[in-house]
């Protein structure tokens, strides 16, 4: 479909400030009113409106048959989603957290990232599988999963990761619009972080573009979800010290937008990779061996990488001594700086 | 209470392993030329299913085939499938459905090109919709539940048929799917072709239940067994439950018996863990010969027909054979070009790679 | 056969709500000072429940605990599995099960601390094997089977008692375990506490069975239900369910039937999704009470002994909470010290990081 | 145990020459004999012994008690292995082949790899889940997966490859005495590649050290599984061309033995990284990427990736297209050479 389709009444969020899980909502409510075949499936979603109101009023607004309570059963969401994506419709499968994503994980890997290749294209699997991730929100175990480069991994799939109201709205509807299975994971520490009023001409973002937050010279921080709001602090942080720092949120993690990195690596020959996922064979590990293989001779400095323990995320009570902050960024920025000096 | 609640689980039967009838025929089979168009189809679509099945045992034992799943023994409840279906259902098969899928319009050289390792053969040409084999055990089962409620969204009255095998009943993603359509009273038949093994796993160890269809008790829908070597008596129950489905009366669970007379595979050596003497026996209720008997007895059926209907047959897929062996295969570009609707440009160097190394192995000979 | 396949699932009440005999006891109750001795034993556990589970929803809601799962209502189910299983036995929690965990060893200071974030809550000192509450919904009724084997291996005639929620029910980790438990006559027993909601989707919603109790049926192994909110029915259906797995007969489905009389957690608010009235009208069968008439009634029971339990318990959680708000929190390194038997040396720098880190967020506080 | 637990008999395999698969089997028969609580589970590895034979004999030699044919279930497998570990025995399962694997990542994330953190040590899970991976066979879709990444991310866990019968043999004897979960994939393209026979001194081999199979100075070529074939082959060919090239098989993929990887990175200055997984986010990326942030200054040359490309495996008519091969390799190698010359 076009993106400039016709949106329900003229300006559906003028004025509106909303939080990022506001967009999300508001982005469901928007291709649901725009598109018959989206659908929406998951645990509580209905009545409940989500246990973090992504979908709240959407079962109200659109009916049970459009805004289905599942069954407790993650494999069956996934599974159930890629057949109706099969057949027509454009589901939108919530996973409640992504710490039980992983009983969906032979419907993403074997199925539903395979379905057009494996068909040569007579058939297709256009879904969007939602879960909100990442910690720092004092949650029990299994609720604080950032495992997102395990889905990075498998061909076929994008995997899509908003960082504010904005790029919640704009990438949640390219990502149900797009052709192809989509992971659509949403920062929940960030839920209700701040609100904004969103933009027209962003109704749909690029799924395959980073997004150059704050221009600067001397280093680049790389960073996506919940942790965009650290580095961002860290970048304030440094121009006190008199470092500009350039500040790009990957937002899409497959396919990875190496482009816009390795440009701005050019300049500022310094980078350093936010992440708070365990760090071996994260998803900085891409970027900064692509930096290195790609970019070595522009250089300065070692890539850092500033990501979580190779540990599960500890019980909540010590959860903040696994998860990077500002000031961790600053320093590893500044490393880069004096190593590159 | 210390034993298994009791349960009393229906069983249809018409014809018996040597073609006499078992039992009065269903009512609809009182008009005789219509039962006789009905019997004549299945055996038709059950002696090509056995035809191109032998013919790709043989390809791939001559080095012209991959690793093979004969579905020799089962073709009765393939047959009975493809004509109770309607052309708008959906067929979400296993991967022992040769005598379903060609009656829904595959084509013999696509079921070649699949084995034969090359994607072509699932784009099929003539029945866009159904959905191409499946290899992870079971998983099927969610996506024919899905497919069902796109239907029910859609407001379509069109029915899911979804093929399982006895092994793949043990598997979450079968009763998780099997709970959802009885919640959710899904148009959709499940299938499960029961052919008392899985690879060497003996249908004994894979559930206490005594039958496979009192699964449905804990989902709360229908479960029936059928003998799945009468073609006459699954045509009948898959009818009824299409039917019944279409009606909007929700899903039903039908065990089809039958037995795996091959190899599991053609990769696979099946004395190493069963008894003959079971194969033996079970030849003895092998489904095209019980039919021809019925056919034969009622005069719907004779010499001359049974060779031209071989003739036929067997040209049908000599041509299907030739075509296949004559299809170039894929460029290396290919591996690409359908994995997503447009290449991501992150991916375009890695085609350019592929292309080159094709050109490399295939000497010069670029893509 | 267009219909469910009738089915009749035993179902076991002894005590009425109002506290009255619903039909006679069991005949094992004959023996008056046996049975008053098991009725306080299963109302005392119950109460230390119902008051340390008050305590924790107060530590919750005044900020010094974190989410929390309540088992209000569901004390009597708890109880009786605790009073039923013998020391050596395997209890596999989900995480409800406070009642029973308090009698099977684990310390009102270790549920507090892993409802405080504190792993040392899973290190419970004086209960070595039994689970941990697991969060990952039925993924514990594998583990259960997996028990079980251990102890058919080793030729020893422990038994393991499972339980799961009714939502639990629909996911393939007990449907799989399930099934095996029927096949291989595994020494478990599974509860089921149907507390009529998951989260906010009710039992109607999970699956259209009738009864849970009967997805035993596809299991091939026996399933009944029972009142849930009368521990003495409870006691004597998961006692029998018990003897007949240690004596080598095998597994048993029990489904509890209770109701969830708190909010999901302390993180949900019910009012969202669920009727007053049917709150209302469950607190009219809430076991503590039930209990308590019938042992006044017998003159089993009486004020004083009301009141010097209450003040005994008080006192016991009251200790418990200030131990727990007195526990300093793990250093850092406590995330690497139990990961692997031995850190791998890849991880040693990864550590000192963690230390690092830690000592600048506490001022210079090392650990 | 200790390392020098007596084995049956005072030389089990004297003199036998042994395949991959032998190996395994032998470890997995030896273990059996020397420790009662190591049990089999698994799809068709009893009267079958496998569909590969891994497991032949073994039902016989120690009943149907210690050999478990399970129902066809992945998840029940894994879940079940957990719940032996945690009480007591040391399961060995069988995933019949990696493409079926996904369905056990729930109990090896959330539980497998977090029990004895969990519980602080008061319970462990020391289990082994054996599956034969890679292309390269001809066989059905599914049946060639190479997903190592996705479970090396993963805390807690340990996965070890192996690319000969003595390491498969020494490092699975010391896998099951492991006592933490280890994954244990197995090379089948190489399964019967050659035989060779077995040493004593290696009747355990160390999970958490590369193995270096050929000294050289000019390049480091870094390979795991059924591509260390590939990897020594191109060594002969550079050779040849007077290169000198040295081969490590990582063999542990997690934890990662940089130590041994960055040495050889030290002397030679270039390295080539080669695995026949998809090349985004595989394995290669952590150790390119480590490479880099600590070698750079030794760096030469930018490292070089050889691998697998962002698809499926296409089916078997076309795998050649997507294995790399010895002259991918060589060529690769040649690039380091010119760049750093
Ligand atoms: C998830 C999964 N596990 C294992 C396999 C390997 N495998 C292929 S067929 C098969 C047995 C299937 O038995 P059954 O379901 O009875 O079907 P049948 O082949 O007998 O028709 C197995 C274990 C697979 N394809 N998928
Ligand atoms: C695999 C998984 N999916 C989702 C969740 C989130 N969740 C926690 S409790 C719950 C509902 C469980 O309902 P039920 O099984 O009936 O147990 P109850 O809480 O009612 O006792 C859900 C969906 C989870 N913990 N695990
Ligand atoms: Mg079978
Ligand atoms: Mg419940």
């Amino acid at each position: 479909m076009s993106v400039s389709a016709h949106l329900p009444g003229n300006d559906p969020y003028h004025g509106q400030e909303l939080t990022l899980v506001d967009a999300v909502n508001l982005a469901l409510d928007h291709e649901m009113a725009s598109d018959p075949t989206v659908v929406l499936l998951g645990e509580d979603i209905g009545t409940n409106g989500g246990v973090f109101r992504a979908t709240v009023n959407l079962r109200e607004k659109y009916g049970c048959k459009r805004v289905m309570d599942t069954p407790l059963a993650e494999t069956l969401i996934a599974g159930t989603a890629v057949g109706m994506a099969m057949n027509g419709l454009r589901p939108v499968a919530e996973i409640q957290f992504m710490g039980f994503i992983y009983a969906t994980f032979e419907h993403l890997v074997s199925h539903a990232s395979r379905i057009r290749n494996r068909t040569r294209g007579r058939l297709s699997c256009p879904l969007v599988l939602r879960a909100p991730f990442g910690g720092g929100i004092h949650a029990p175990e299994h609720h604080s999963e950032s495992t997102e480069a395990m889905l990075a991994h498998i061909p076929g799939l994008r995997v899509v990761v908003p960082s504010s109201p904005q790029r919640a709205y704009g990438l949640l509807r390219s990502a149900i619009r797009d052709p192809d299975p989509v992971v659509f994971l949403e920062p929940k520490r960030i839920y209700r972080a701040g609100k904004h009023a969103l933009q027209h001409e962003y109704d749909y973002l690029p799924l395959d573009t980073c997004f150059t937050l704050r221009e600067g010279d001397d280093v680049t921080l790389v960073t996506w979800g919940a942790l965009v709001v650290e580095t961002l602090a860290a970048a304030n942080l440094l121009a006190e010290q008199g470092v500009s720092a350039e500040v790009i949120d990957v937002a899409s993690l497959k396919p990875l937008d190496m482009d816009t990195i390795l440009a701005s690596v050019e300049r500022t020959g310094r980078c350093v990779i936010v992440h708070e996922a365990a760090r071996s064979h994260g998803v900085g590990a891409e970027i900064s061996a692509q930096i290195a293989e790609r970019g070595l001779l522009s250089l300065r400095a070692p890539v850092e990488r500033v990501t979580g323990f190779d540990t599960p995320m500890p019980y909540f009570r010590n959860e903040r001594y696994y998860l990077p902050d500002a000031t961790d960024i600053v320093a590893a920025a500044l490393r880069t700086l004096e190593a590159g000096a | 209470m210390n034993m298994q609640t009791p349960i009393k689980v229906p069983f249809t039967r018409y014809l018996s392993a040597d073609g006499t009838l078992h039992t009065n025929l269903p009512d609809w089979a009182a008009d005789a030329s219509h039962l006789r168009k009905i019997l004549q189809q299945l055996y038709h679509d059950m002696v090509l299913a056995r035809v191109l099945d032998t013919r790709s045992v043989a390809l791939q034992r001559t080095g012209r085939m991959g690793t093979y799943a004969s579905c020799l023994g089962q073709e009765a409840i393939g047959a009975a499938i493809g004509l109770a279906m309607q052309p708008d259902d959906l067929f979400v098969p296993y991967y022992r459905d040769l005598a379903a899928q060609l009656r829904r319009g595959v084509r013999p050289v696509e079921t070649l090109l699949y084995w034969g390792g090359d994607e072509r053969g699932n784009a099929y040409r003539d029945c866009a919709g159904d959905f191409p084999n499946c290899v992870p055990i079971a998983t099927q089962c969610c996506h024919a539940a899905g497919a069902a409620t796109a239907f029910r969204v859609r407001g379509e009255r069109h029915v899911v048929v979804c093929t399982l095998g006895d092994g793949a009943t043990s598997r979450g993603d079968f009763l998780e799917a099997l709970n959802l359509a009885g919640v959710w009273q899904l148009p959709l038949v499940f299938v499960i072709c029961n052919n008392q093994w899985a690879i060497s796993v003996p249908r004994a160890l894979q559930s206490a239940a005594p039958t496979l269809a009192q699964k449905a008790v804990g989902a709360g829908l229908p479960g029936e067994q059928v003998d799945g070597n009468d073609a006459l008596a699954v045509y009948d129950r898959v009818s009824a439950a299409i039917q019944r489905a279409r009606d909007g009366k929700g899903a039903t669970l039908i065990e089809a018996l039958t037995y795996r007379l091959g190899d599991h595979t053609t990769a696979d050596d099946a004395n190493r863990y069963r008894p003959q003497a079971e194969l033996k026996a079970a030849w003895e209720r092998e489904p095209l010969g019980r039919l021809r008997s019925f056919l034969v007895a009622r005069g719907d059926w004779g010499e001359w027909q049974e060779k031209s209907l071989y003739r036929e047959v067997e040209q049908q897929v000599a041509t299907a054979v030739e075509e296949y062996l004559a299809t170039p295969p894929e460029p290396a570009s290919a591996m690409f070009d359908s994995l997503y609707a447009e290449l991501p440009a992150a991916l375009q160097a890695q085609r350019d790679a592929a292309i080159a190394r094709a050109a490399r192995l295939d000497g010069g000979a670029a893509s």
